[in-house]
């Protein structure tokens, strides 16, 4: 599955860059994330509740950045197991770039979803990676600059 | 963490009482605790039709309902309708026109024909086709049970006529 | 003599005397419980002690096991044990599957439980047992395997590729089979040819989904070191040979038993890993073990089948006839071929059968069968013939269509005679007789094609696009030992029945070949009851049990009523004699002057009844003492047949398909499926007519609707019963059936298979009945499933 | 496939249902026909610790004319709904809606309410919900309230409800002899999920069609209006001009979202399909 997409954060390019390697920030910003902690520089790892509609499954996950252009770009190589419901992997490239009034993010992503997920969510998997990036992105403008909660959608192709 | 709730309920005329986990779905309870075994476990999903059961009257999936909530109602299989003989027709004609293979499936198709032919006695081949979908069949081609149930409709308006 | 009658085939001349059963559509009167519900399919069976076994899969593609975490699971209540390949592969034998008449097949040692390495998503890892199912799987939530993942063959069109990992290093590459056929001069004719049509074909990988999934109860007894197992198989005396082979078991100690079984297919007749695993369960903790797969496991654990791809030309003279065919097909297999039967035979049926129903005598066929890290493949119901049969009648209508002719003319040119036979097919295979030219009268007439077309036409000029599609076909049935014995692999061509007239005049008939639901019990007993002289409700038939049948192959190749029938006749026949001579015996007669009627010895002279089988029962058994001390005779016989005269006897046949194209939608509406089939002798027009379209709707799942759909990572992403889309009542046509009747000389009942055919032909004649709607728009659709996005895809509108 | 072990609650009253929700919070599921989330249970894609019966709940069930509005419960079986002869008079698209819900077992079952709070976005009953401009009624601690049915779908399976609110039922108003409607669903095998699915309500004066709802299903993340394309017919005379204009309209504002089979430019496509056959099925009524 492929996930490309933009989102406008109206806060400047080293708050967002700043925001990005902030766990408390990611914490509050990824859905469903119960706990997370800085193993080293380069990991991260969460314990994240994936809920879409009547599915709940709990995800324990690792991110390793990679890559890493200070306030430019970096890679994400992520991968979560939610036990018997399955796991999620893949890899992400984000890049950061100054726009008007604050910061584009776009991003480029390819992850599968494995076990019974993938199995049997197969109908609505794209859409929920979709609403899960959305969700996140909202909930991180929030967090780095709660005045700017007004979105503009660059949404998500 | 869940204890086991104690049950009552009308299985094919008798009177059952049992203490079961909530999470139990009302064939495994059936089956496993009551030792039954016309209805038939082919997905656990819903979309298969081979667990079908009258509960109060109306079938439904006997997968996806459970055995907690049959507290106080009544049930019935295809075994307990064989006995009160309300499948009778519908098994011979099922028997003549060898409406079933493997007969996996024959449970549950003959209690969602049994509610068709009550509900819908006007039903057409087409409509018969729509409302028997619910219930899957890989060996019959479907043809020969579509012949079994318009036989009965056919029956049946000859006499009201 | 047999005598020629046009529409119903050949009027049969009777098997037996007084004959009553035989050819009519008896009711299957064992069948009657399967309606009430008192049917016992093995997750009926309850032993007590009998522990539940669950299995932690290969949630990935290709995998590395770095570590199995178990103690967590093990505390768990009622847990039993939790048991890893490598302790399992202490008492069971990994297997290797190929046959050697399959010149450098090749494969990779497999174990009941993955060791070091699983190879496709699905592949059992680790084995939970507990004292119930809902608690074996709250275990297997905490069995927890550190894994790293290995780059996955996933497409079988890179699986070749130097730069593609190769999944068994050991094997030099992904290759498992190849196969190249070049009869006659296929490119002098092609350079000769007045019209040459080609095109590429595609089929998804389809898999049975029986509506019984998969399951098994092993019961070992460490006392006698007996195992019994009780399992949802086609061929009970196969498995009990691999479960001694594999676990060094004496086949005597190996007891396997097969009561009613929910659907077949094919499904069913392979030697799964988890079979093993269960098996070996038993035998590690000394109890009963049930192991029953749950449809989400049965979707990436149960045989997958037809995925290829087929490159196809036909060369034609504009005269009208055929004159070459050529092929290239791709397929893939998964990472191991399958045990015992091997996953070549598809592909290699594919090359025997592409073009078998026409004359031409130039033919090349290449074949490639590639692992890739998917779910194996394995036989299907059809076996290649639905994939052969769509790419030569697709082929032929490509070829008719550039010569302007029409479909059913240019085939009724190009069939081989109805007067040829015996003769071969270009690809080499060995025709007894067959009735093409018969057999596309007859369809012509059921379905009315020249008003049809008419009806089209008119209908067209309404902007309402139907379409017409033919497939004429040839299937394999009645198989000899050239199938598989010769090959190695351990799986009689023959078959064994016993006869019994039983004290009170009752006949008992135990045959090798057992029942999934076809009806073979039904038609054993109209076969037993014409051929000792009794009435069917005195019959009693019993299969599927190693320590009370003859030897035999089981259900495969549609051989039950061919192979099985044949044997039920002989022991039968055998059984009449032994009843009549004890009759002799017992009135100080000679024998030649009674004969069996009903279960009466009667006078043929005064045409009285003499003496009745009870009576005949009652002496034998219990007053011996009353007959001659030198007389001696059995009322109990075994009979075994196989059939010897050529590797297979195959059947022929045609459809017709009748469907409506939306072209605003691309969705597809089926109005009408016609078959004619002729199967030799019909046994029960009733039952064939009913195999003949349970066939038919497996095919249109695949032309239609069925496909396992896989992502980039070799992960299937629609393995469960709402995405997997099976055919259903409502979208299904009314299917006709007619019959022609060529008997097989090979055996006294002459009957041939008739269970596969209808798969082999119904995705030919939907395809070419969609292509045929869409023909004005010239375009075409040769990948199936033919989805609606596909064909608004070909209609340009997306 | 066996669910993991809950406990369960038959509730006996709304204040009751509302109390276990706010001491249990996620932990606990409310479970009405059951029919999607018993599945989910038995595939243990959910493992809630509680699962609340509410289908002994009076207040939820009933179809009946309450003033100016049809209420339909929100425990009304998708069978009652195909049957009501109410329904039938003043809301008789969800009659034409529910015999593509799945296959009867599942209606005897499966609840108008449950389909609408789960908000799939391949349903039936959230298209039609917003096509009839119902009204949710909701309650919860703090007490009653109403929502739009056009403001209730936010997200891909996110309603407006919050999480200790229960829907009680919704308000219909009232079809009268004026209200045009077609439904319109595409699905490979009949009670699948939809490929594409319609539903299309209106009032009709002659050839003038107003207060139009057209309302897409299985084609985005939630049922979607195709809002524009209503604004064109709306009060205009519909002619053939007139639906070619509405079908470009509304292919234009639909963003649509592939499934596992079919891509975003065939359900594109079909939008106009199926609102092209649409109005031409109310223009002939």
């Amino acid at each position: 599955m492929e996930l490309n997409g933009e989102q406008f954060i109206a806060a400047s390019v080293p708050v967002v860059w700043r925001g990005l390697n902030d766990i408390a920030v990611l914490g509050k910003a990824i859905p469903g994330c119960e706990s997370i902690e800085r193993i080293s520089p380069e990991e991260v790892h969460a314990k994240v509740m994936f809920k879409i509609g009547p599915v709940r499954a709990r995800f324990a996950g690792k991110l390793l950045l990679s890559e890493v252009v200070e306030e430019k770009s970096c890679a994400l190589a992520f991968e979560g197991s939610g036990g018997a419901a399955g796991f999620a992997k893949g890899r992400s490239r984000v890049e950061l770039s100054n726009a008007e009034g604050g910061t584009l993010v776009s991003f480029t992503t390819e992850a599968s979803i494995g076990g019974k997920l993938g199995q049997i969510g197969g109908r609505l998997i794209s859409a929920s990676a979709k609403k899960i990036a959305d969700d996140f992105f909202q909930a991180f403008a929030k967090e780095l600059n709660p005045l700017a909660n007004e979105i503009t959608d660059g949404g998500v192709a | 963490m869940n204890p086991k709730i104690p049950i009552e309920m009308i299985v094919n005329g008798n009177r059952v009482q049992a203490e079961i986990e909530p999470r139990r779905h009302l064939v495994d309870f059936l089956r496993e605790d009551l030792g039954l075994k016309g209805p038939h476990l082919g997905c656990e999903q819903g979309a298969c039709g081979a667990c079908t059961v009258r509960v109060n009257g109306q079938i439904v999936r006997g997968c996806l309902y459970l055995a907690v909530q049959a507290n106080g109602k009544v049930v019935d299989t295809v075994e307990g309708l064989t006995a009160q003989g309300a499948l009778t027709e519908l098994q011979d004609a099922f028997m003549r026109r060898n409406a079933m293979q493997c007969g996996f499936c024959s449970s549950g198709m003959l209690l969602a024909a049994a509610e068709l032919i009550e509900q819908q006695p006007q039903a057409t081949r087409a409509e018969v086709r729509e409302w028997i979908s619910g219930n899957y069949c890989r060996c019959t081609g479907y043809h020969s049970i579509v012949d079994a149930i318009m036989d009965i409709l056919e029956a049946q308006r000859e006499q009201t006529e | 003599m047999n005598k020629p009658n046009d529409l119903a085939g050949l009027v049969l001349d009777p098997v037996t005397a007084d004959q009553r059963y035989i050819g009519e559509s008896e009711p299957r009167h064992s069948a009657k419980r399967l309606l009430e519900g008192q049917g016992t399919y093995v997750d009926d069976l309850q032993f007590p002690r009998m522990g539940h076994v669950v299995y932690w899969r290969s949630p990935v593609a290709h995998m590395r096991i770095i570590q199995i975490h178990s103690a967590a699971a093990r505390n768990l209540p009622g847990v039993l044990a939790v048991v890893d390949g490598v302790q399992m592969a202490t008492i069971c034998k990994p297997w290797v599957a190929t046959l050697s008449h399959l010149a450098g097949m090749k494969s990779a040692p497999q174990h009941a439980l993955a060791i070091e390495r699983a190879c496709w998503q699905g592949e059992p890892v680790v084995a939970v047992v507990a004292e119930s199912r809902a608690q074996a799987e709250d275990a297997l939530q905490l069995i927890e395997v550190e894994w790293e993942e290995l780059p996955a063959v996933v497409s079988m069109l890179t699986a070749l590729d130097p730069a593609t990992p190769l999944i068994h290093p050991e094997l030099g590459d992904n290759l498992c089979f190849t196969r190249s056929l070049n009869v006659g001069e296929v490119d002098a004719q092609f350079a000769a040819a007045d019209v040459i049509a080609e095109a590429t074909f595609g089929f998804g990988r389809h898999t049975g989904v029986t509506l019984e999934p998969r399951c098994q109860i092993a019961d070992y007894n460490p006392g006698d070191h007996r195992l019994t197992v009780y399992h949802s198989q086609q061929a009970p005396h196969m498995m009990q040979d691999l479960y001694c082979r594999q676990f060094g078991l004496a086949e005597s100690d190996v007891h396997v038993i097969c009561k009613d079984v929910g659907g077949s297919f094919g499904i069913k007749v392979h030697a799964y890993p988890d079979d093993f695993a269960t098996v070996g369960l038993a035998i590690l903790l000394g109890r009963p073990i049930k192991f029953v797969a749950d449809r989400l496991e049965s979707f990436t654990s149960d045989i997958h089948a037809r995925e290829h791809q087929v490159k196809g030309r036909i060369a034609a003279t504009k005269q009208g006839d055929i004159l070459a065919f050529e092929i290239d097909d791709l397929t893939a297999i998964g990472p191991y071929s399958m045990f015992p039967r091997t996953s070549a035979i598809e592909g290699n049926q594919v090359v025997n059968l592409v073009g078998g129903p026409y004359k031409h005598q130039h033919y090349r066929a290449q074949l490639s069968v590639v692992f890739q890290n998917k779910t194996p493949t394995c036989q299907y119901r059809g076996v290649g013939h639905p994939i052969a049969c769509a790419v030569t009648e697709a082929l032929v209508d490509l070829a008719a269509e550039k010569l302007q002719m029409d479909p059913l003319v240019f085939r009724q040119r190009n069939v081989i005679p109805d007067d040829a036979y015996p003769c071969s097919g270009a690809s080499g295979i060995k025709f007894e007789i067959l009735s093409h030219e018969q057999c596309l009268r007859t369809i012509e007439k059921m379905m009315n094609y020249t008003e049809l077309r008419q009806e089209q036409a008119t209908l067209r000029k309404k902007g309402i696009y139907r379409g017409i599609g033919f497939a004429a076909l040839i299937e394999l049935t009645n198989p000899s030992a050239a199938f598989y014995g010769v090959g190695g692999a351990r799986i009689a061509s023959q078959d064994g029945a016993t006869a019994r007239l039983d004290p009170s005049g009752v006949v008992s008939i135990m045959v090798g070949v057992g029942e999934q639901g076809q009806g073979t019990e039904g038609i054993y007993a109209q076969i037993a009851a014409d051929a000792v002289g009794v009435p069917i409700a005195d019959v009693r038939i019993i299969t599927g049990d190693t320590a009370v049948t003859p030897y035999g192959g089981g259900t495969w190749a549609s051989r039950g009523a061919g192979i099985g029938g044949e044997a039920v006749l002989l022991a039968a026949q055998a059984l009449q004699e032994n009843i009549l001579r004890l009759a002799g015996a017992i009135l100080q007669r000679d024998t030649a002057e009674l004969l069996v009627r009903r279960s009466q010895i009667i006078d043929k002279a005064t045409g009285q009844a003499v003496l009745p089988f009870s009576e005949i029962g009652r002496i034998g058994y219990f007053r011996t003492d009353t007959l001659p001390n030198d007389f001696k005779v059995d009322l109990m016989v075994t009979r075994h047949y196989a059939q010897r005269d050529y590797p297979f006897i195959f059947t022929n046949g045609v459809q017709a398909s009748y469907v409506e194209v939306d072209l605003d939608t691309g969705f597809v509406t089926l109005l009408k499926h016609w078959a004619v089939e002729d199967c030799g002798r019909v046994l029960n027009p009733m039952l064939v007519d009913e195999q003949v379209r349970g066939a038919i709707v497996q095919g249109i799942g695949g032309a239609l609707y069925e496909e396992c759909l896989y992502d980039d990572s070799g992960l299937l992403r629609n393995g469960n019963m709402a995405d997997y889309l099976v055919p259903m009542a409502n979208e299904m046509p009314d299917i006709e059936v007619a019959h022609v009747q060529t008997p097989t000389a090979s055996s006294q009942l002459g009957a041939k298979g008739a269970g596969e055919a209808g798969t082999a032909g119904a995705p030919a004649a939907v395809m070419n009945a969609i292509n045929d709607a869409l023909m004005p728009f010239k375009v075409k659709v040769f990948e199936q499933p033919i989805t609606s996005e596909k064909i608004l895809h070909a209609l340009g509108k997306i | 496939m066996k669910a993991a072990a809950f406990d369960y609650i038959k509730a006996q009253s709304v204040p009751e249902v509302l109390a276990l929700m706010s001491e249990h919070g996620d932990d606990a599921r409310l479970m009405a026909g059951g029919q999607t989330l018993l599945a989910t249970l038995n595939m243990r894609l959910s493992e809630p610790q509680l699962l609340i019966d509410i289908t002994e709940l009076t207040e939820l069930k009933g179809i009946e004319i309450i003033g100016e509005h049809l209420w339909v419960g929100a425990l009304v079986t998708h069978t009652e709904i195909e049957n009501a002869a109410l329904v039938k008079k003043y809301a008789p698209i969800l009659c034409a809606a529910a015999p593509h819900i799945a296959h009867r077992a599942i209606r005897n079952l499966g609840t108008w309410g449950g389909s609408l709070v789960y908000g799939d976005p391949a349903a039936e009953w959230p298209a039609c919900s917003i096509a009839v401009n119902a009204t949710m009624v909701v309650r919860g601690l703090q007490g009653e309230r109403r929502i739009l049915a056009s403001d209730f779908f936010v997200d891909l399976y996110t309603t407006a409800l919050a999480p200790d609110e229960i829907l009680m039922g919704t308000e219909i108003p009232l079809a009268n002899a004026k209200q045009v409607f077609s439904f319109q669903e595409l699905a490979r095998r009949h009670g699948d999920y939809a490929v594409a699915g319609l539903a299309a309500v209106a009032k009709k004066t002659g050839q003038v069609f107003s207060d139009c709802h057209f309302v897409f299903f299985s084609v985005a993340t939630t049922p979607v209006a195709a809002v524009q394309a209503q604004s064109l017919v709306n009060d205009q005379a519909v002619n053939a001009e007139l639906i070619a204009a509405a079908v470009a309209a509304a292919r234009a504002e639909i963003e649509t979202m592939e499934d596992i089979t079919n891509s975003a430019a065939a359900k594109s496509h079909l939008v106009g399909v199926l609102l092209e056959r649409a109005l031409k099925k109310m223009l002939a009524e």
